[in-house]
Formats: structure tokens, sequence, C-alpha cells
């Protein structure tokens, strides 16, 4: 008996960029899909993360009100942040990817935090700021993780010799 | 013989002294066996059974052990002061017990010295609070007296009522008011006395906190209140007076309302015509002190079954409940004793 | 506040009896009622996402295992939805049916011990010891079907590893009826007792907004009116064949969302989960347990995939991504307890100090899996 | 008579019997082993019947059974949660964690977890991850025997 997957499809793409237009320029804006059979993913610059979270959150039509995953992996020394959203209503998802190149490996690199937007996304967001060495402008100061190391843990050359 | 003392007096003294050591004193390891033993059996389990004959010498070896506990801070005065003034309040609450007819020393006010005890046992524990640097044990010193206090004023009053039945206030008064058979006991004899009944009992239940034997097993406040800067021998200590005022508290409870030890009369006019005082007083011994451990096992079991509530939700009952039933049970044993004349 | 006297500042350490596991506290109190709390973990960090990286696929499945340790079923099957929704592989019906037993027994074995940690707080030791018991039959059960107690390690990618062994079923089926036994147990002596409905009513509210706000999820969240069950919404294990109501928290006694709505819920869900058994046990599929051919996982394709499950807890999301060598190239957990935490502060505000215990008890915080 | 020497070694045997037949225990756990110890606390493997009733406070207990992964900012309060405790002291380490063999000691050892005999003395191990029960009961009977100073007799 195989089980059927199947998919709520999200609204199509061309609604999802006509309505993006008004914040963000075509060019500044990637829609590919995530995954094998996943839901869209845009793929935007860091600058204009902000603006489109809270467009994203304060439109009537979409609602995206609930950041549950926010998760952070190194492709060949890039940095792909994804931002997984879902609307509460309709249970529908949208991805946000960002991409950050770090100048090293053990230099930070900055974005712009989305807890004024969401605020379940600060423990995430202090994770992430230790482990991968993202400096979230706004996020407000909280206890550490982990005692003091040199270097970021969880990138590749985090530490020399442990497992590269 | 010594004028004025009566000739019993030494064989009384004796008695009294193989009383204590070898009864009260002990109880503390009996009533501890059979509380385990009574509450892992209601929980489904065996309690200790791995030292001596069916864990008979758990209690001994607890107390070896914590004999041996060293202390990891020097003695300072502080603790010697708690040390004395926790050791009077033992002493009190043993001292003022109604053990018999033939033994006590019996005055117009010896049933009021248990509340005396009782009280000087909470202000123990409100020093040894203040006296602990930590948080915890002001806010558990503060608790217990705010929780005593709520719950001598209803057991006063409900004590009030017994003493209008019977016309006074002494021990031997107390007694001979009941017969051995429950129906001529005081909190039989008219319902007003069964409220004051069960006031006593629920507000003594409030002064030595629900349940009373409570184990620093899961304390009642986060850091276990008074009890968590003591260990070892300080610890013992501190328990050992809470048991004692459990352990009189219940005997007053038998005194005054379940029969005291009103043995039958026929029994007691052979063994007077046979001159055996002290066999009488000794069968009497031991008919109160079996209703003593009954009443202590039966309040352990009770408590222990339902979940604790918060302090302040016991001094809160203690207020609008307990009292307006103490005062209506005085006011009800009083018309009681005028109007209906048996 | 009372003038001339500031805050008592008060820390409870890492390991404390009322704590559910190592973790900080940081109370500023008024004089006796709670002002602010602030929580700090990061005990326990065994850095599994670190470790996973440098496993084969196989291996890193066991890791997946100490996320959770009290369910550990959970961790172990999203990993394993992860991988397989990757490579695009379908797992054979009886497989599922298996998956899905052992699921719902250890959500009744995760509401037991969040049980027996109220009992604790509020020191009903007679409680305690039937619920004990009870959790022991259904351990019972892992210890026949898998061999572990808890860290199970049962799950392959594409199906599950040896097949069922018989008289199974049977005592699974025995294990519900003993559920609904005992549950009238529970609600006489304990739930439903009203020293305890003095205790945990209208205490430690959870609002909805801070729900939204800090995205709390599973029965915490039903038990404050949100109706959101993983379950029901995406069809990934076949729970769409079957059907099972989801308890919310109704507040008829005291406030909509208090403790005693979180513990109520919790014991509908055990209900619950006993129904679902039942009906699973009604049509047990033939076929083989695992997909032939996928015994030893050598590589997974280069992909990405984002599964979320409903755990005991609530919501547990993992993000893996893959370049399709012999190890994963990113796993990424998204623990519910990580907004229960989260929520702890807002809760703890003009809360009695006597009452933390049994506030900190009923959010059911699983530290393990928050310092992963 | 007998010389002193009896009267010595016989109430420090006694001595030694008392403390070995009442282990008031407190444990630290971080998960999977601290499940084990709330499971012992049950009816089916009830601990009480060797005497060892559950503190929940340190300066109470006088047996330490310590579980799960010591990291290093865990390793300094474990230590003052140790020495908090009164002399004579014991400590049962429970699982393959505590002695640096489970799954998440590494060779190189990432994020420093340290062994717990590193940091505090124990004087029992436990293997097993997660040690069933009965190997933890006994534990706890080596540990009465280890205290009495020689196989335990019934009594």
């Amino acid at each position: 008996m195989e089980l059927l997957r199947f998919r709520k499809r999200f609204v199509d793409k061309h609604q999802l960029l006509s309505k993006i237009h008004e914040i963000l320029p075509t060019s500044a804006v990637e829609i590919r899909r995530f995954g094998r059979e996943g839901p869209l993913s845009l793929w935007i610059e860091v600058q204009s993360l902000l603006r489109l979270c809270t467009f994203l959150k304060q439109d009537s039509e979409l609602q995206l009100d609930l950041l549950e995953h926010l998760s952070v992996a190194e492709f060949e020394k890039v940095l792909v942040g994804t931002y997984f959203l879902r609307s509460y209503q309709t249970q529908e998802q949208l991805i946000l990817r960002i991409s950050l190149i770090p100048a090293a490996s053990e230099a930070w690199v900055e974005v712009d935090s989305v807890v004024s937007v969401w605020p379940m996304a600060e423990p995430m967001e202090r994770e992430m700021q230790e482990m991968f060495g993202i400096r979230f402008l706004g996020l407000p100061v909280g206890p550490r993780f982990l005692p003091e190391y040199q270097g970021f843990v969880l990138r590749k050359g985090a530490l020399p010799g442990a497992f590269t | 013989m010594i004028a004025g003392l009566g000739t019993g007096f030494l064989s009384n003294i004796l008695i009294l002294f193989f009383i204590y050591s070898l009864v009260l004193l002990p109880s503390a390891a009996l009533i501890s066996y059979c509380d385990r033993k009574l509450s892992a059996r209601l929980q489904a389990r065996v309690g200790p059974h791995r030292t001596g004959f069916l864990g008979m010498l758990q209690p001994f070896a607890d107390l070896l052990k914590l004999l041996q506990k060293r202390s990891a801070w020097d003695w300072s005065w502080e603790d010697s002061v708690w040390g004395s003034f926790q050791a009077m309040a033992v002493y009190a609450s043993l001292a003022a017990l109604p053990l018999g007819s033939a033994l006590l020393m019996d005055t117009e006010m010896s049933s009021f010295l248990p509340f005396f005890s009782a009280l000087v046992l909470a202000l123990g524990s409100l020093l040894l609070g203040l006296n602990q640097a930590t948080i915890a044990g002001w806010l558990g010193g503060i608790r217990v007296v705010g929780q005593v206090f709520s719950g001598v004023f209803p057991a006063f009053i409900a004590f009030l009522c017994v003493g209008i039945h019977t016309g006074g206030f002494r021990w031997k008064l107390l007694a001979s008011a009941q017969g051995f058979y429950p129906w001529s006991w005081t909190c039989l004899t008219s319902p007003f006395q069964l409220i004051a009944f069960l006031v006593f009992i629920i507000s003594g239940l409030i002064i030595l906190g629900l349940p009373p034997l409570e184990g620093s097993q899961f304390p009642s406040e986060i850091d276990g209140g008074v009890v968590s800067h003591l260990s070892g021998r300080r610890w013992l200590l501190f328990q050992l007076s809470k048991f004692y005022g459990f352990l009189s508290w219940s005997m007053v409870t038998v005194v005054l309302f379940l029969g005291a030890w009103s043995l039958p009369d026929a029994l007691v006019q052979v063994l007077e015509a046979m001159e055996a005082k002290i066999l009488v007083s000794l069968m009497e011994f031991f008919w109160l002190m079996s209703k003593t451990f009954v009443v202590m096992l039966a309040v352990i079991w009770i408590a222990s079954a339902n979940p604790r509530s918060r302090v302040d939700q016991m001094t809160d009952f203690a207020w609008r409940v307990l009292s307006p039933f103490a005062l209506v049970a005085l006011m009800g044993a009083a018309l009681w004793e005028s109007w209906v004349v048996f | 506040m009372i003038e001339g006297l500031e805050w008592i500042d008060w820390k409870l350490g890492p390991y404390h009896a009322c704590l559910p596991a190592p973790m900080v506290l940081r109370l500023k109190l008024n004089v006796d009622t709670i002002v602010q709390c602030e929580v700090e973990t990061g005990f326990l960090y065994k850095g599994i996402e670190k470790i996973m990286e440098t496993r084969s696929w196989q291996a890193a499945m066991v890791y997946a295992d100490h996320l959770d340790p009290e369910a550990a079923i959970f961790g172990e099957l999203v990993f394993c939805m992860a991988v397989e929704e990757v490579m695009g592989l379908c797992v054979p019906a009886r497989a599922q049916f298996v998956r899905m037993i052992l699921a719902e027994l250890s959500r009744i074995v995760s509401h037991l011990a969040f049980l027996v940690r109220i009992a604790k707080t509020v020191h009903s030791e007679v409680i305690l010891h039937y619920l004990l018991r009870d959790r022991e039959k259904i351990l019972d059960l892992f210890e026949l079907l898998t061999g572990a107690r808890f860290s199970l390690n049962f799950l392959r990618f594409g199906g599950v590893c040896t097949d069922m062994t018989e008289g199974f079923l049977e005592r699974v089926l025995e294990i519900c009826d003993n559920v609904h036994i005992r549950m009238r147990e529970y609600n006489d002596l304990f739930i439903f007792n009203d020293r305890f409905l003095n205790r945990t009513l209208c205490l430690g509210v959870l609002k909805p907004e801070w729900v939204l706000g800090c995205g709390v999820t599973g029965p915490n969240a039903r038990a404050s009116g949100f109706s959101w069950d993983v379950r029901k919404q995406n069809a990934l294990m076949g729970y769409e064949m079957l059907d099972f109501a989801i308890p919310v928290g109704t507040g008829i006694r005291g406030f909509l969302g208090d403790v005693h709505d979180r513990v109520v819920v919790r014991l509908e869900e055990m209900a619950q989960s006993a129904e679902i058994l039942k009906q699973l046990i009604e049509t047990v599929p033939s076929g083989e347990y695992l997909q032939e051919g996928y015994a030893h996982l050598k590589s997974v394709p280069a992909g990405e995939a984002y599964v979320r499950i409903e755990s005991a807890r609530g919501v547990l999301g993992c993000h893996l991504v893959s370049d399709g060598s012999s190890s994963p190239l990113r796993v990424h957990f998204r623990p519910p307890s990580v907004g229960h935490l989260m929520v702890l502060p807002a809760l703890c505000e003009g809360l009695s100090s006597e009452d933390l215990p049994l506030v900190l008890a009923s959010l059911d915080i699983g530290i393990a899996e928050v310092d992963r | 008579m007998l010389g002193a020497r009896f009267y010595a070694s016989t109430l420090s045997r006694l001595l030694a019997w008392a403390r070995s037949r009442s282990l008031w225990y407190v444990y630290t756990g971080s998960g999977c082993c601290a499940d084990e110890v709330m499971n012992l606390m049950g009816c089916r493997y009830d601990l009480e019947r060797f005497g060892c009733v559950p503190q929940s406070d340190p300066k109470q207990a006088d047996l330490l059974i310590v579980s799960g992964l010591v990291s290093e900012k865990a390793s300094s309060h474990l230590k003052d949660f140790y020495e908090s405790m009164l002399t004579p002291r014991y400590v049962l380490a429970l699982g393959a964690c505590v002695n640096g063999a489970s799954a998440f000691y590494q060779e190189a050892n990432f994020f420093k977890l340290q062994k717990v005999s590193q940091i505090i003395p124990v004087d029992v191990y436990v293997p097993g991850c997660p040690p069933r029960p009965e190997a933890i009961m006994n534990g706890i009977i080596t540990l009465q025997e280890k205290i009495c100073g020689q196989a335990s007799t019934s009594f």
C-alpha cells in the first residue's frame, strides 16, 4: 500500500512574485524549489531580509506569523541561513534563504536580527551566533551556552586536528 | 519516708524511668519503622527488609549512621544556642505528658502544657531559620511560625469545649469523665464534641505540618526551608523534636477525646482488691499508648496519601474554616451542658 | 516593592532537587514572590550535531537517540524520515505500522514520566509509585521488541531493523485496556483530588499570545486552546487513516492554560494514544519490514529536507543537508523544549517561590534536547 | 578478658554495618541514566529495601549517584555539590559517559567533556549505557560490601 504523499501547493509562483515586487526589485529575488518537492524558497540578499520579513508578517493574505525553524549550514566556506516560516491559520510554509561569506574562517559575519518580527527567533539566533559566529544586530544579550572557545564550534574548520 | 511524699513516690519514679527509657524514647524508632513499612505497602512496594529480620534494625542503622556524620564546619556559638533551645523544646513536649492515673503531677492547669510546648517548638524552628544565612532558612522559619499560630488558635478553642464537658482541666478529671467503651468517650457524647474532635485533629496536623513526619525526600519549600542548613546530628535533633511533638499531640488527643486510659470498671475493682496498684497503672499506660500509636499511624497514612497543599492555603483553611467551627462547637458545648442535663 | 528593600538575588544552581535537569535559574525575589527569572542552559552540551557530521549515516542514527532520552524513538524517527525524504524512499506499510506503535507507546511513557515529576513536586508519594509501576509495564514492551529500555536504536532507513516478535501485539492490547483502568485511578486519587485542584488551578497561566510569541508547541499549546497537532496536518506516517481526537484545554475549572489544563490534556492524550494503538492493531499489514536493498546505506544523494513530527513534548523539526558523501553535511534539530524554556521567565512573574517547582514540572522541559 | 582490639574491631564493624545499611542518596544526571535512577525508586526495583532513601539536599545525603556527561561548564558545580556533602560520603558512578567511554567521547574530545574521576573520587563504577536497574542495584550491593570491608552477610 503505497502511502500517497500529498503536499499543499503554496500560492503559485507568479502571485508571490507580484506580491514581493512592491518591496524588492525582481533582480534581488530568486525563487527555487526547496529539496526534492518541497515548498517555495526565496533566495534574497542580506540587506533586504528585515524589510521582507516585516512585510511577510503583516501581509493580510500571507500571515506568516510563525518562524518555526532557523538553521545555518556551511557549503564550501559559504554560510547559508534558512528561515522556515509558517502561517498558523492556513499552515502554509515559505522558506527564506540568505548566504553569508565570512572573510576568514575565524571572522564574524553580520546579519539583521528578526527578533523584532518573530520573538521566537531569539533562542535560535543566540545559538547560531555562538556556534557559527554570525552576529545578529539587535539581538538582546543573553547567557552563553558554552565557555569561551577560540573560534566558532560548528564551522567546518573549527578546531584543528579534531575532525577535519 | 520523706515527709509529705506518698509511699508510692519511689515506685512511681522507677516506673516513670522505665516508661521513658524503654517505651517513649524508642517509640521514635518503632513509629519510623511502622511508617516506612506501612507507606511502602500502600505504594505497592516492600519497605526496608534487608537490615535485620524484616528490616527491624533499619531505624538503629539510620541512628548510628547519623551520629557518625562529621559536620564540615566547626561548632559556632549560634549552633550551641540553637542546640540547647531545641533540646529544651524536646524536653518540654515530653515532660508534660499524661501517662496514667497514678504517675503524674496533676495540677489545675496541667492540660494546658502541650500547647505551650508546641509554641516552644515553633519558636525553635523560627530561631533556627533566622540563624541561617540562606534565604530558604528565613522564609522557612517565618512560614513555620505562621503555620503554627494559625493551627494553635482553633485547637485551643476545641480544647476548651472538652473542659466545659468535664468541668475542669485536670488530667484525672478529663480521664475519669470517659469510660472504657467508645460511647462513653467525650468525642461521641454530643455532636459539638465531635466537631471539636475533628477540629483538634486537623489543627494539630496544621501545627506539625502535613504530613507530620515530612522526610526531606521532597521538601515543601524549594530549598528545604528550615532543614536546608542542617545535617548529621543537628538534623537528627530537629527531626526528633518534630516527632516527639507529634507523639505528645496524639497522646493529648487520645486523653481529651478518645477515652484516655480508663479500663473497664470490673477489671479495676478486681485489681484494686488484689492491691496490685503498679499493675493497674502499667496496664492503663499500655492501653493509652496503643491508642496513641493507632491514631499516629492513621494520621500518617491519611496525610501521605493526599497531595500537599501550600502553606498559605493551610493557614487560610485554619483561619477561615477551622476557627468558626471551633467557636460554634464551643457555644454548642456550653448550651448542651447547661440545658441538656444527663 | 517595600522601600529600602531591594530584590533578593537567588541562584538555583545546576544540580538542584526541583530542577528536572542541570540548568541555572537566576531569580529576583520580592520577599517571597518571584519578580524576574533568567534561565541559563548549556551544561549538557554534547555536540550531537557536530559529531553526526563525522559519522556514517547509520551511526548518526544512534546520536539522534540521545536527543530526548525519555522518548528516544522521536529523535530517530525525525532523522530517519528526513533521510527518506531526501532519497525519495517510501517505507513499506508494515514498517510504518511498527513505527507508529513505538511512537504512541513512547508518548505514553513520556507523559507518565511527566506525571511522576508533577507527583514529586506535590509530594503525593502513593500516586508516584503507581505511575512508576505502570511505566515499567510499557518499558518491558520496548525490551521485548527492541532489547533496550530507553535508547532503542531500532529504526533503519526505509523501515525497521527486525520484525515484531510474536506475542508483542497481544501485550500491547493489554496495555491499552490497562491505561483506561489506571486513568480512573489517577483521576480519583490525584488529578481531581481537591487539594491538587487548589494547588494547580489558576496557576502559571500560559496566555495565547505567549504561545504564538515564543513558539510553544505540543501539549502545552493545546492546553492553552490551540488545537494544533502535526499528526493531523501533514500526512507522513499514515495517521490520516486513523480517527482520533486532539484533546484541547477547556479551562472550565480555573483559567484556560493553567497547570491543571496541561496535566489533564496529557492524560487525555494518553487515552487517545491507547485508542490509536487499538485501531492500529485491528488491521495488521503484512509484507516485509524493511525496503529491500537498503539494509546498509552507504551514501545518500545530495539534497535537502525538512521534516516535522509530533513528539511527546511538541513539534520536533529536523533540517537535513547531504552532499552525497558517506556522512551528513549538516543536521539541525529544533526541539520543542526551546519554546517552553523561552516561556518560563514570562510565566514566573508574580509566582510564589513555593509554586516554582510545580510550574517548572508542568512545562515538561527536556534540557537534554535543548542543549543538543 | 578479651583485648581492647577486639572491642575496637567489633565497634568499627558495627559502625561500618550501620553506614552501609542506610545510604541516603542524591543523584545528579543528564538524562538516560537519571531516568533509570528514577525507575529504581519505583515498586519493581525498590531501592528502599537496601535502606537507600532519596534525599533532595546533598547535606543530608551520604551517597552521590553521578550519571551522564560532565561538561567543562558543569564540572566546577559538580565539585561544589560533592564538597557540600558531609563525610563519610560515597560516590556511585553510572553509565559509560562517566568514565569517558560513551559515544560522545571522541579521540580529541571536541567539547572538552571530562571524566568524573578527574573531578571527584569514585567508589563504584556501574557499566552500561544506560545501565540496567539490576546492574545499579548490584553496584549498591558491592558498595555496601566495600563499606563493610568483607562479603556481606544476609544480616
